[in-house]
């Protein structure tokens, strides 16, 4: 196992090489810079920044530039944020972000799966429906709407929660219930639809043979056959989650890291773009080599050789 | 602002029958013949609703159907700034309140902001001669015959002005907003503001 | 010992194809057929439309702007005066497009690689998958603006830029189920049957791991519906004043409180065709699976 | 002495979309203690289906047992709670599927499908029941058990899949055992130690087998008695000498006309039955098998025979044997 691990280590560092210089290129093909205004800076202006900045030098410098910062575990910096570093702002933001994606994503799947297993045992009766019905409110319903549904209900009418804003634990549960909703909602589905392939299997009636209490077929038979869709579900959703949500975060105004990239890139700021595309890529392919190990570990014959 | 002229530009009033007129001496009678217009604008804030609106007067009106073509705010101020456009929404914040720091930049030849390609030697003149008067009416007097100029070229359509509204709670003492205001209201002059004991 | 000829009342049962048994027994689920039926229903409306409603998708009536729902205007009129009932049909014709033909580009990607990934495993997994990787950290959103600046930002760029980039998910999900079924016993013997590797994908593997896929396609029609939102906010996909449910939505958001009608019928629309392609989703898997075949 | 196990009456239908399935329609057979018995008849017959009544593991919601009584040692099992039902299965009556390939969970060990019912039903630790797991390996003919527990069931061939699947049918020593087809999927060479390993066994443990089949050469030589199936009733019982050298139902004698006999020289082409078994939804008036049979009389069409005791213990369906008219009768 520990070979197969190395070796996708590896793997994983080619893949955010290849990203890094994709990325790079992109940003340099894609119209306009970080300093195109409307009101049009004059030209020196614009030559004295881009020396500051090293956006001078030729294309694959910079690049290179860029690759012995990240050694030295330095992501660059930004041009929006003069402050800080690209690192300094990923570290600020991303446990913000992490922790309540963390939450949501346990949320959604301690309720995916439950809801989703009730809903295949208990196929076509109001569980069924309801999993129906709210799998396809939270799909069809924008985050946006239903932020703004929790702080009218929660906040504003109950007093439970506070709007919004970082800092003590009762801020985390509205916005990780906003951020759950759908993956948990797409979680259920998923394990609704698998486990109604496995309780068909002949090995389930075996066990039901052997006189084995119902809560251990449902346990151990059925549902450990039926994660293997779930598993590669939770990953790329996991992922998702802990790099922040550019809705809930607006809404329940939490710094984190989800707004981070599509300003960056609507900046236009290189230095932040280079940072949270690597920074996201690194945490999906490590997401994904989590869900390949699981794969074995829930299912004995898928080995990799 | 000093240099204001309140009835300057007075001469455009919404007037469609007139606008015919202009089409039709224009060789547009048929307004079908007209090229394909584009009109591009930065998809942010209110840019969207601006500009279905004109699309829809255009068209109610004139009949003429321009194609929006929203872009994302860089790629808008790129194709701006190198003339990439058919017809595009921009706005102007001046950086002191003056007219040495709009007219030139925006309409002198060849300026760095004159993003319309309008070039006009009459306006020029006055505008250099501006510059250099030191004695402030005679000066007030050059732009604003600058102005007329411009306005008779029409190389731009000022649409609307932005106005911000402020809420100011009472025991908040001393706010003065001005045009130059940055992203928060009065910061201009922060200095002036007290708090009363409330 | 000849047999007797009067075998009247025996059923043999004529030789069903996968996929014809399939289409008898989708027919008989009454929910699948009306999720069927509403979409194509919703179709039909959305090409007529002109014979449905008086007022066009663009017409702007300034006197009458965010009004609620009322006779005149059954679902009431945006921040410029057009008429949301009509915005709503000529949108289902977006986003309809939109949510199923984004779709087909996905399966018709997603399904080869994740099954010849998950079938074949070694190397050739290995690549695929680190290139499906790849694909997740890809910067989506800056290759479409590049798109944008170069190809222009008609629908098919729209269906382009969706495609290249959804069908990782599917990829992976159909991948996973392989690899496990691959090793299923059923497999291993149509294997011992000289099976061919496409044969046994087609024939066995795919079936057998249709759930969770169709699952997968529900889920993405609304996603696609409102990733079409975000790329009109690019420039690319329907230009205003052509409307699409998504689009309608995020106009919706800046006056929700004074007019939520604006975001709450698309929003409706969208579940519907979400709950439609559910049902339709579950009969199918139904009809199409092996053990539900007497 | 009162038989171990007595099926009265079953009647077993399975309520589908196209109409009800009368898959066993007033079947009656019973086992006696240590007995070996075998229920014969085509696939589709309703022979598994009246197995898995037994164990009251026929599928919900489309199948239901909608009649009849099933007599284990005295009382009814359809009478029984599911929980008094759950302790029945796999302690006092266990199965052995016909599909090995797909009848043991593929993502937990060899060692862990056979203790767990031991766990449940003599409540041993996981220590102790792989312990007796690897013994019960042993026990089946299974080579190095104590390394094998730990594997999984792909790693199995058929063969020993369905060695590992008698084990499991044997751990709790149960006073019955039904075998479904236990042989079909493997080869004859392991058909034939597989099933000298089950009567092996059930002699050692003075086990009541109930072993279905299709395969006539099997029946012959380990079951005491036979019951022949066909379109969800019982045709033709008795000993299986009886049954095999003096069939009193047509359906039984094509069985036994299509399979090729060692002890005669072949001088006729194999006698397949032509035609399909009846549509169990709506079964035609009269005898189900006069479709296909050449002796039927017009009372065959008109009205359903009743088993009747032909010779001693040995009974039939059939209104021509009934009426002594056995034509088909060559041996």
């Amino acid at each position: 196992m520990t070979r197969f691990v190395i070796r996708r280590v590896l793997w994983l560092i080619l893949v955010l090489l290849v990203v890094s210089f994709v990325t790079f290129a992109l940003m340099h093909l894609v119209p306009g810079g970080p300093w195109s205004r409307d009101k049009q800076l004059a030209p020196a202006v614009v030559a004295a920044l881009n020396a500051k900045y090293g956006l001078d030098k030729p294309f694959l410098v910079q690049y290179g530039n860029f690759l012995v910062g990240i050694l030295h575990g330095d992501l660059g910096i930004s041009y929006s944020y003069q402050d800080r570093s690209v690192t300094q702002i990923l570290m600020q933001g991303f446990p913000k972000s992490a922790i309540l994606g963390g939450t949501a994503f346990i949320l959604a799947m301690i309720v995916g799966i439950a809801f989703g297993m009730a809903a295949a045992l208990r196929q076509n009766t109001w569980i069924d429906y309801v999993c129906v019905m709210f799998s396809t409110i939270f799909a069809s319903v924008p985050g946006f709407v239903l932020g703004i549904l929790l702080i009218i209900v929660f906040s504003v009418g109950l007093h439970w929660f506070p709007t919004g804003g970082w800092g003590s634990p009762s801020q985390v549960i509205m916005p990780a219930v906003a951020l759950a909703a759908l993956p948990a909602a797409f979680i259920a589905r998923i394990t609704r639809a698998s486990t109604l392939e496995t309780m068909r299997q002949d090995y389930v009636r075996t066990a039901r043979s052997k006189g084995l209490l119902e809560r251990v077929v449902l346990i151990r038979h059925i549902l450990r056959n039926a994660l293997i869709p779930v598993v590669t579900v939770a990953g790329p959703e996991f992922a998702a989650l802990v790099t922040g949500s550019v809705i809930v975060e607006t809404i329940f105004s939490i710094p984190g890291v989800g707004r981070l990239f599509v300003e960056a890139v609507f900046a236009r700021d290189y230095g932040l773009i280079m940072g949270t595309v690597l920074f996201y890529a690194f945490i999906i392919s490590f997401a994904n080599m989590v869900v390949d190990i699981l794969y074995g570990v829930i299912d004995p014959r898928i080995r990799y050789d | 602002m000093p240099g204001y002229n309140a009835n300057i530009g007075t001469q455009y009033v919404f007037n469609v029958t007139k606008a015919k007129q202009l089409l039709a001496q224009a060789g547009y009678s048929d307004v079908s013949k007209l090229p394909q217009i584009t009109f591009s604008y930065s998809n942010t804030g209110s840019n969207p609703t601006v500009a279905q609106f004109l699309q829809g007067q255009m068209q109610q009106n004139l009949g003429i159907n321009i194609v929006l073509d929203p872009e994302d705010s860089k790629t808008f101020s790129n194709n701006v700034n190198t003339g990439n456009f058919m017809w595009a929404f921009f706005g102007w914040g001046a950086d002191y309140p003056d007219p040495d720091d709009w007219l030139p930049a925006l309409f002198g030849t060849g300026a760095g902001n004159n993003h319309t390609g309008y070039s006009n030697p009459a306006f020029d003149a006055l505008s250099t001669k501006a510059l250099a008067e030191l004695d402030n009416t005679k000066r007030l007097a050059d732009w604003d015959q600058a102005q007329q100029v411009v306005m008779n070229d029409a190389p731009i359509i000022g649409i609307f002005y932005r106005e911000g509204f402020v809420l100011v709670k009472p025991y908040v003492k001393g706010i003065t907003t001005t045009g130059m205001d940055g992203a928060l209201p009065g910061d201009t002059f922060y200095n002036l503001v007290t708090i009363a004991s409330h | 010992m000849a047999i007797s000829e009067n075998a009247a009342n025996v059923s043999v049962r004529p030789h069903h194809t996968l996929w014809g048994d399939a289409w008898v027994r989708l027919r008989r689920n009454k929910l699948a057929m009306a999720g069927g039926i509403f979409i194509i229903l919703l179709s039909l409306a959305a090409i007529f439309a002109p014979l449905i409603t008086p007022y066009s998708f663009s017409h702007q009536d300034l006197t009458a702007i965010l009004q609620n729902p009322s006779a005149k205007h059954w679902l009431g009129t945006d921040g410029l005066g057009r008429d949301v009932f009509a915005r709503l049909l000529y949108g289902a014709r977006t986003s309809l497009a939109v949510g199923i033909f984004t779709q087909i580009i996905v399966l018709g990607i997603g399904l080869p690689i994740g099954a010849i990934a998950g079938y074949a495993g070694g190397t050739v997994d290995n690549v695929l998958m680190r290139f499906v990787d790849f694909m997740y950290g890809f910067p989506d959103i800056l290759l479409i603006i590049l798109i944008k600046a170069i190809l222009g930002g008609g629908i098919y760029q729209l269906f382009f830029a969706i495609g290249l980039v959804a069908w990782v998910d599917i990829a992976r999900l159909v991948r996973g189920q392989m690899m496990s079924v691959k090793s299923r016993d059923f497999v291993a013997a149509a294997r011992a049957m000289g099976g061919m590797g496409p044969y046994i994908t087609e024939r066995h593997l795919l079936p057998n791991s249709l759930g969770p896929i169709i699952v997968s396609v529900t889920f993405n029609v609304p996603r696609a519906i409102f990733t079409e939102a975000a790329l009109s906010f690019i420039g690319i996909g329907v230009r205003p004043p052509t409307p699409s449910w998504g689009s309608m939505i995020s106009d919706g958001y800046a006056v929700i409180f004074s007019s939520w009608y604006q975001v709450f019928f698309p929003a409706l629309a969208i579940a519907l065709l979400m709950i439609a392609f559910t049902f339709l989703g579950d009969g199918l898997r139904d009809a199409l699976d092996p053990k539900m075949r007497h | 002495m009162a038989p171990l196990l007595e099926v009265r009456n079953l009647k077993t239908y399975f309520y589908t979309q196209d109409g009800v399935v009368k898959a066993v329609d007033d079947v009656s057979y019973d086992v006696n203690r240590g007995e070996t018995i075998a229920l014969v008849g085509e696939s589709g017959c309703g022979k598994t289906v009246s197995a898995l009544s037994i164990l009251r593991l026929v599928a919900e919601p489309a199948g239901k047992i909608v009649a009849g009584e099933i007599m284990f040692n005295g009382n009814d099992l359809l009478k029984l709670s599911n929980e008094e039902m759950r302790k029945m299965r796999g302690a006092k009556i266990s199965i052995i599927f016909q599909e090995p390939l797909t009848s043991l969970n593929p993502v937990l060990t060899i060692g862990r499908q056979i203790s767990e019912g031991l766990e449940f039903h003599k409540n041993m630790s996981v220590h102790q029941g792989m312990q007796e797991a690897t013994r019960l390996l042993k026990m089946v003919g299974i080579p190095h058990p104590e390394r094998r527990i730990y594997d999984y069931p792909h790693q199995f061939s058929g063969g020993m899949r369905q060695r590992a699947m008698i084990a499991i049918a044997i751990a709790c020593q149960p006073q019955l055992i039904i075998a479904d087809e236990p042989t079909t999927v493997v080869d004859v060479t392991i058909q034939a130690q597989l099933l000298e390993l089950i009567r092996n066994i059930t002699k050692e443990l003075d086990t009541a087998l109930i072993l279905i089949t299709h395969n006539l050469g099997i029946v012959a030589r380990y079951a005491k008695r036979v019951f022949v199936m066909y379109a969800g009733n019982i045709v033709e019982y008795g000993s299986a000498m009886d049954v095999y050298h003096y069939p009193c139902h047509p359906y039984t004698a094509g069985l036994l006309g299509s399979v090729p006999r060692l002890d005669e020289p072949r001088k006729t082409r194999l006698q397949p039955i032509e035609g399909q078994p009846p549509d169990l939804i709506s079964p035609p008036i009269g005898c189900s098998f006069q479709a296909r049979c050449a002796y039927s009389i017009s009372t065959c069409q008109k009205e359903k025979p009743q088993l009747s005791e032909l010779t001693p213990n040995h009974y039939a369906a059939c209104w021509v044997s009934q009426k002594g008219l056995r034509q088909w009768q060559k041996l």
